[in-house]
């Protein structure tokens, strides 16, 4: 197709033109604004398909467009332009973004059919699309950095979508501050990366690697990796995730599972040119993952919320991609490839919760659940695929990412393979443990339901569906609007990953962008994959002592210490409120105290002397002419005493 | 000689402030309606200077020069180049906005009884004055803009602190914690502090521009500024440095900079939002252009000098501003802090000696003006409609008042300088031009980001989410004439944060003339230096 | 003796004269002490011309005695209403120059 | 005339000069110490006529004359009147009541004079060419010629000031008479409406030795009454108070009156006072 480049600006175009309609609009599109939406965004994931089967008709080494719209801020050197560079790396995000994006529009259509403010929801549902377009297909890092913060505004409204919950608004707010600190990273690497190479586009960026020093890479690669961190919730940023599941559930299927989370992977892939030249900071961007894996897979165990213990994993899985990219050209492909399959099943399981919610007057308490298969079958079936998907059973789309993983992870060599490999195993067990748990405590077992609570004293109700409080749940099937996407998705998590390793179809795709060089662990393939499937069994049967032979009580029991540190996110917001809430509030008591007495006092102190002194001289002037005729004769003296010494000298 | 544009421009507003002083008593409405049409005819000559303005062309355009003082040299020149354009449109666009603004500030003072008895009622105009005092303040600020002769720019300078002392001290919110007499004790406070710290300023800086008359003979900045780059006029380094530090004082207190900052919080608390966004989005530019405009071309040597530790002042007013705006409890005064950080960050701009720098200041003082007026005036809306300035009083507006709480927000997320609004594009150019040569400053600075977010997003949180307050929960939604205010500033926003371009081209000579004058260049890239 | 006395004797005059405005509080006696000085004045001048040797000096003393006249004129007019308004001819009654 | 351009004067002068200088000096120290503003009139008259003197005798006969008509003729008698009508008041007493004024005017005063003194004598004033040629067509004319050449508009505005001042003199001291005078029956009204006094004052002079207006006349009980002294005497402080052997003189009488009628035993208590009567009168 003749320049189709001209076709990549609609991509961004067109949620953007629906965000801009729905959220100016006004009440007269409250009737018809979720269908704009849908459509808008579904239009845009056609464009993608169009340009998609356009790439396939291309040869490798044309495949990359570029489309320059304009130049944004040209200063002197600095220059920014707003242009786009769609290459097979931005296409798989592309088709990811607005399909998975197109099924969530639809979901939601069922899903806030209730909510009064649905137009507004599908507005900033378009806005996060068209913000998340623009990041994975800008082709320089300011642009990036729009994007960036795009989604984060996007993630911050929709989270806070509830804002007569405070603790949604409080949520959103921490979200946003935790995503700030990240972005300081991304700000500070671009001013490093324009004083380096005086430019911030990817092209010369990423060729010039070679021209400074290692030193310099590194700083920028770990500035990266920051802000890589605050995106995709990892340690030590990793704290909002879990509070952004106050948002609605298909946001955080949307944002907070498949797509916006893995804008770090993005980051660090595409970067991988700095990273490859230096290997500290590629070996921090591997630490991370492995810690932040098994932090989130640990939190993931203890949660009882449905949606918490499903944003933990999200949060170990998020942490394989990371692990992945931090192992260089072995791993980019592998880390891409987990994202795309993590986000059909991670955005099937989250819809399938949500569903689950729906059925149950919005209960999150997994406690709560139980023996629910009979009641609701297609969600039961699609969350079912999704979390054999996800804890990597064989077949299954997350076996074919994950286990590629492990093995890159190995292949690192040295001791740092033999740990990194480990940790990803050892993940690979406990996502089957608490995935299996997840599952046996929802839709096995014997009911546990209790009567709704009043939504007026339990905030945590999502408004909009309607709750009787004090009756009974009765759950049901969810309507087609919901259980269509529920179900493609399904289909996603399970063909998704074979398709993708039909002879490294993937990895040759993806092959241009991030060279790809095979890893070879110390042990064979084999063996790798097979010790997988013996932890992920071990972990599975662990699971199915716990809540499967024995009653889950409705009342979670005190647990070991572990488990209850697990419980408040392994203490990282007592310590985070501690340190820095804390301190920060008395830093700022104590100077607004000091600016009001100190830097304003001393001022007021000199006008206050100023009077005292005056007042003191006023006392001069007590009216007697005859004391002003001493003042005058003293004066007249004086001057003809200054005129003598005058004449003297 | 064609037609004197420049000052035609201010003279405008100042024909305007006289007539609208004289409008009857009775004719509040008529008075209000002749200032819009002032202030709208001055941004329409505002629009013809800026069309006819070549960025390519001279340095100074539009140029006037008349004799005024003979003895002295003193001359009535005029002259802009293109910082001083966008200084002039923005103040030019800002004045119909603030007026409609405070469009019924100034009623309740002429219908309430602290006006004085029906005796005198016939002469008792506040609205009036109300609006001439704005119209009279615009004039100067322009002509301050204009002014190329440096004892003119001084008497401008002083002289807009009149109209600025009555409207802070005569026309305060009525929305206070506290009885009437407590909030007009607060006023006068806050005026005369205003006044005091601003004339002491201002007296420093005569002495220094007496200085510069005895050293340099007169008082043309462009003649003084040729004689300095020729060479012909040579200066002492320490009598540079001392005049530099005149001159600087003066505007440091106008920005205001760190220590220097104390008045501004109480002037924007205790005056009405329109006029606390006079204050801080147009006579505070006065002093950064000041620095651009004097301090760097009559004293180069003395700036590179100085700049280091106008650097770190800078900086602490970024993250000291920003503190304590986390800590305040009155919105205004939050706004107020927050505005220090900003004006932080534009010295530092200045100061960087980039040309990312500068221009990023630049636009800086555009953008800035532009947010602080949005986020400002729907504050105002706001706490008209509540009575009350502090944040604890409100709570879930965005439930009753959704497009109120929505341009709030987006007010707020452009003083967070978030991509794709206008503040991003200056506050970045200024972080990259400073880490350019400074790159400790610069990295301090972005923390500076964190904490805008911090101060900002608490405060929607506290004021618009959450469970709706029984006192708000009347609360009607914006009304046309807001939407009218608010609308096209968020417009602008947006349109300068896509596209700055226009912008930039305009300031961008303009800043290559002042790097020359200073005598720097932009660092060259690490891989083109190696190379 | 040397002419120069006189100037002397004028010097003594004035500051005789001067004291008296500065410690009487009779604004009669404080006029006379005025006159008194501005006769010292005179002296000097008078002596001065004869000096140079030109009568300049002798024209000037003339015509402070024109304009002592008229000041005592109005200020004895002043000194009478005064004291009809306020029944004393205290110059420290009339304090009322004060802050 | 022209013994006058000598440089060092002659002897006689001098003899002159030391003894009225002397005078001129007592003179005005006199005015500014004398309680009375007349004796400090009369004193500065005395100084004044010794500068006339001083005048002649350097030359300047005009001004010495003019010295003396107008200065001690005019205004010393201008004074005099403006003391007479002032009268007398508490202002004279050279009681100091600033605090720290005598001293501040004491130092401040000498320092000038000292100054003064100290800048004359550092002045080279030792050549003295004297008015033998300037008065040669004598000194009127010469002062004329002067006047009404080099100096007439001086002297013009001198005359406009002059009128000025006289003008200005009858405003400041013209009063207009707002209200009517008050008529006799409006006094008397008055006193019955204040009630002290319905009766007119008492007579001065009382049982006094002779019958002068400024002693003050005796209550029955022998203590003086002011009111019987007129307010303008009073006002300056002229009571002469009732000396005391005058009231012994009285007690003693009383005495005799008492040993006189006791000794015809008896007699009505109420003569007694008629009895003190005919002894007054005798």
């Amino acid at each position: 197709m003749e320049n189709a480049e001209n076709l990549i600006a609609l991509l961004v175009a067109a949620p953007l033109l629906g965000a801009a309609v729905l959220l100016c609009g006004g009440r007269r599109l409250d009737r018809a604004g979720h269908w704009l939406g849908t459509v808008l965004a579904a239009a845009s994931f056609v464009i993608g398909a169009v340009l998609f089967f356009d790439m396939l008709g291309r040869g490798a080494e044309e495949r990359t467009l570029r489309q320059h719209l304009f130049s944004w801020v040209p200063v002197e050197s600095f220059q920014a332009d707003v242009a786009f560079q769609l290459d097979q790396l931005s296409m798989t995000f592309v088709l990811l973004i607005t399909g998975v994006g197109t099924l969530i529009h639809v979901y939601s259509i069922g899903y806030m059919a209730h909510d009064e403010r649905r137009r507004r929801f599908f507005g900033y549902l378009n806005l996060f699309l068209a913000a998340m377009l623009l990041l994975v297909l800008a082709d320089n890092y300011l642009l990036l950095y729009f994007g960036w913060e795009g989604v984060g505004l996007a993630s911050f409204l929709l989270i806070g979508f509830w804002q007569h919950k405070p603790s949604a608004a409080t949520a959103a707010k921490k979200a946003f501050l935790v995503n700030r600190v990240g972005d300081m990273g991304l700000s500070i690497a671009i001013m490093l990366m324009f004083t380096t190479f005086g430019t911030f586009a990817f092209g010369p960026v990423l060729a010039a690697t070679g021209e400074t020093s290692e030193g310099m890479l590194t700083a920028i690669g770990l500035m990266l990796l920051l802000a890589a961190c605050g995106k995709s919730a990892q340690v030590p940023l990793q704290s909002w995730l879990g509070d952004a599941m106050e948002g609605p559930t298909p946001v955080s299927a949307l944002i907070h599972a498949a797509t916006m989370v893995t804008a770090g992977v993005y980051l660090i892939t595409r970067s991988g040119a700095i990273f490859n030249a230096a290997p500290d900071a590629q070996l921090a961007v591997a630490v991370v993952g492995a810690v932040t894996l098994l932090f989130g897979a640990i939190v993931g165990c203890a949660k009882d919320d449905i949606k918490k213990a499903l944003a933990g994993s999200t949060m170990s899985q998020i942490g394989y991609m990371i692990l992945a990219a931090g192992l260089g050209p072995v791993g980019y492909a592998f880390a891409i490839m987990h994202l795309v399959t993590h986000g059909f099943f991670k955005a099937g399981l989250f819809l399938g919760a949500g569903s689950v919610m729906h059925g149950m007057n919005d209960e999150v308490d997994m406690r709560k659940y139980g023996g629910l298969r009979k009641y609701m079958p297609v969600t039961f079936v699609t969350f079912g695929l999704g979390y054999l998907a996800i804890i990597g059973f064989p077949g299954l789309s997350g076996f074919w990412s994950k286990d590629k993983i492990i093995e890159a992870a190995f292949a690192k060599g040295g001791t740092e393979g033999w740990i990194l490999g480990g940790v990803a195993l050892l993940g690979a067990g406990i996502t089957a443990y608490y995935m299996t748990r997840v599952m046996l405590m929802t839709f096995f077992g014997e009911k546990r339901w209790q009567p709704a609570p009043d939504p007026d004293t339990a905030p945590s109700v999502e408004p909009g569906i309607e709750v009787h409080p004090g009756e009974m749940p009765h759950p049901h099937e969810s309507p087609r609007s919901m259980t269509i996407p529920m179900i493609l998705l399904a289909f996603g998590s399970v063909f998704a990953g074979a398709l993708f390793s039909l002879n490294g179809a993937f990895v040759n795709w993806l092959r241009p962008v991030t060279d790809f060089e095979h890893g070879h662990p110390p042990v064979s393939a084999a063996t790798v994959t097979v010790s997988t499937v013996v932890v992920l069994l071990i972990g599975v049967g662990i699971a199915y002592a716990q809540y499967g032979r024995r009653p889950v009580p409705v009342v979670a029991p005190r647990g070991s210490l572990l488990t209850r540190a697990a419980r408040r996110d392994l203490l990282q917001d007592d310590f985070n409120h501690i340190v820095l809430v804390r301190g920060g509030e008395h830093l700022t008591r104590s100077l607004v105290y000091l600016d009001h007495t100190l830097v304003d006092g001393v001022v007021n102190g000199t006008a206050a002397s100023v009077g005292g002194l005056s007042g003191r001289l006023r006392k001069l002037q007590n009216g007697f002419a005859r004391s002003y005729a001493v003042s005058m004769l003293g004066g007249t003296a004086v001057l003809i005493a200054a005129t003598l010494l005058m004449r003297g000298v | 000689m064609s037609f004197p544009l420049l000052t035609a421009t201010a003279a405008l507003p100042a024909v305007g402030a006289i007539l609208t002083a004289a409008v009857p008593a009775t004719r509040r409405t008529a008075a209000k309606w002749l200032a819009l049409a002032v202030s709208l005819g001055t941004l329409v000559l505002a629009a013809l200077v800026a069309i006819r303005f070549e960025p390519g062309g001279d340095r100074y355009q539009l140029t006037e020069s008349h004799a005024w003082i003979k003895d002295f040299g003193v001359r009535y020149e005029l002259g802009v180049d293109g910082i001083g354009v966008a200084l002039i449109a923005l103040t030019a666009l800002l004045i119909p906005f603030i007026i409609l603004a405070g469009w019924h500030d100034a009623d309740s003072l002429a219908v309430s009884d602290s006006g004085p008895a029906a005796g005198h009622a016939k002469r008792w105009r506040p609205t009036q004055g109300f609006f001439a005092l704005i119209l009279m303040v615009e004039a100067m600020v322009i002509l301050s803009f204009e002014a190329t002769d440096v004892f003119l720019f001084y008497i401008l300078f002083e002289a807009m602190l009149i109209p600025m002392y009555f409207l802070i001290g005569g026309f305060g919110d009525r929305a206070h914690a506290g009885t009437d007499e407590n909030a007009a004790a607060q006023r006068s406070y806050a005026a005369v502090k205003f006044l005091l710290y601003n004339l002491v300023g201002g007296l420093i800086m005569l002495a220094a521009v007496i200085g510069l008359y005895v050293v340099a003979g007169n008082f043309s900045l462009t003649e003084i500024a040729e004689a300095r780059a020729s060479g012909q006029l040579e200066m002492a380094t320490n009598t540079e440095r001392l005049l530099f530090l005149g001159f600087f004082f003066a505007f440091a207190v106008k920005a205001p900079l760190w220590p220097l900052h104390t008045w501004l919080p109480n002037a924007m608390g205790e005056a009405t939002a329109p006029v606390a966004v006079l204050i801080t989005a147009v006579v505070d530019k006065v002093g950064t252009f000041a620095m651009l405009r004097f301090c760097l071309q009559l004293f180069p040597e003395a700036s590179k000098w100085a700049t280091p530790a106008i650097i770190v002042l800078a900086l602490i007013s970024i993250v000291y501003g920003a503190l304590l705006a986390v800590g305040q409890r009155d919105i205004k005064r939050l706004i107020a802090y927050a505005s220090i950080s900003h004006f932080g960050f534009i010295i530092m701009g200045i100061f960087a000696m980039t040309s990312q720098g500068q221009s990023g200041a630049t636009l800086y003082m555009v953008n800035h003006g532009l947010s602080t007026a949005a986020l400002m005036l729907v504050a105002g809306f706001l706490i008209s409609r509540r009575g009350s300035r502090l944040i604890a009083d409100y709570g879930g507006v965005q439930k009753v008042a959704p497009v109120l709480a929505g341009t709030f927000l987006v007010g707020g997320l452009a003083t967070l300088s978030l991509p794709g609004l206008a503040p991003f594009v200056s506050e970045f150019l200024v972080l990259v031009g400073t880490f350019a040569r400074y790159p400790v400053a610069g990295i301090i600075a972005t923390f500076g980001i964190v904490l805008a977010a911090l101060y900002t997003l608490v405060l929607y949180q506290r004021t618009m989410t959450g469970p709706v307050k029984p006192e708000v929960r009347a609360m009607p939604d914006l009304r046309v004439r807001e939407l009218v205010v608010v609308g096209p500033l968020i417009a602008l926003l947006l349109f300068l944060g896509v596209y700055p371009k226009p912008l930039t081209e305009i300031v961008e000579p303009a800043v290559r003339h002042t790097m020359s004058d200073v005598q720097q260049k932009d660092p060259k890239p690490e891989v083109e230096a190696a190379k | 003796m040397n002419p120069v006395n006189y100037l002397y004797l004028a010097a003594l005059l004035f500051t005789i004269g001067a004291a008296g405005v500065l410690i009487r509080r009779n604004a009669i006696v404080v006029f006379m002490c005025v006159e008194l000085m501005l006769n010292a004045c005179n002296l000097a001048f008078v002596a001065f011309s004869r000096m140079h040797g030109n009568l300049d000096g002798q024209i000037i003393a003339f015509f402070t005695m024109v304009v002592a006249a008229a000041e005592v004129v109005v200020g004895l007019a002043i000194i009478v209403s005064l004291f009809r308004s306020r029944h004393s001819a205290s110059v420290d009654d009339a304090s009322l120059m004060k802050l | 005339m022209n013994t006058l351009a000598a440089t060092a004067t002659s002897t006689g002068e001098a003899v002159q000069f030391w003894i009225l200088g002397t005078i001129a000096v007592i003179g005005a120290l006199c005015t500014i110490l004398m309680k009375k503003a007349v004796h400090s009139a009369l004193c500065l008259a005395g100084t004044m006529i010794v500068l006339a003197v001083f005048y002649l005798a350097n030359g300047a006969y005009f001004l010495g004359v003019v010295q003396i008509v107008v200065y001690t003729g005019a205004i010393m008698m201008l004074f005099l009147f403006v003391v007479m009508l002032v009268g007398v008041t508490a202002a004279d007493s050279l009681k100091e009541t600033i605090k720290g004024q005598r001293w501040l005017a004491a130092a401040c005063g000498l320092g000038f004079g000292i100054l003064l003194v100290a800048g004359i004598s550092r002045a080279s004033l030792d050549t003295f060419n004297g008015l033998g040629t300037a008065n040669a067509g004598g000194n009127v004319e010469g002062l004329a010629a002067l006047i009404f050449s080099k100096y007439v508009f001086a002297f013009e505005i001198t005359g406009a000031l002059l009128i000025t001042a006289a003008v200005g003199a009858m405003v400041l001291t013209h009063r207009e008479r707002t209200e009517p005078a008050r008529t006799q029956r409006e006094l008397a009204e008055q006193r019955v409406r204040e009630g002290t006094h319905l009766p007119p004052l008492p007579a001065p002079g009382v049982y006094a030795r002779h019958n002068a207006v400024d002693i003050p006349g005796l209550l029955p009980d022998g203590t003086p009454s002011e009111l019987t002294v007129s307010k303008t005497l009073r006002a300056r402080g002229q009571i002469r108070d009732v000396s005391s052997q005058a009231l012994e003189a009285v007690k003693a009488l009383e005495q005799r009156a008492e040993e006189r009628l006791g000794h015809q035993g008896t007699g009505p208590q109420a003569s007694r006072p008629q009895s003190r009567e005919e002894e007054n009168a005798q």
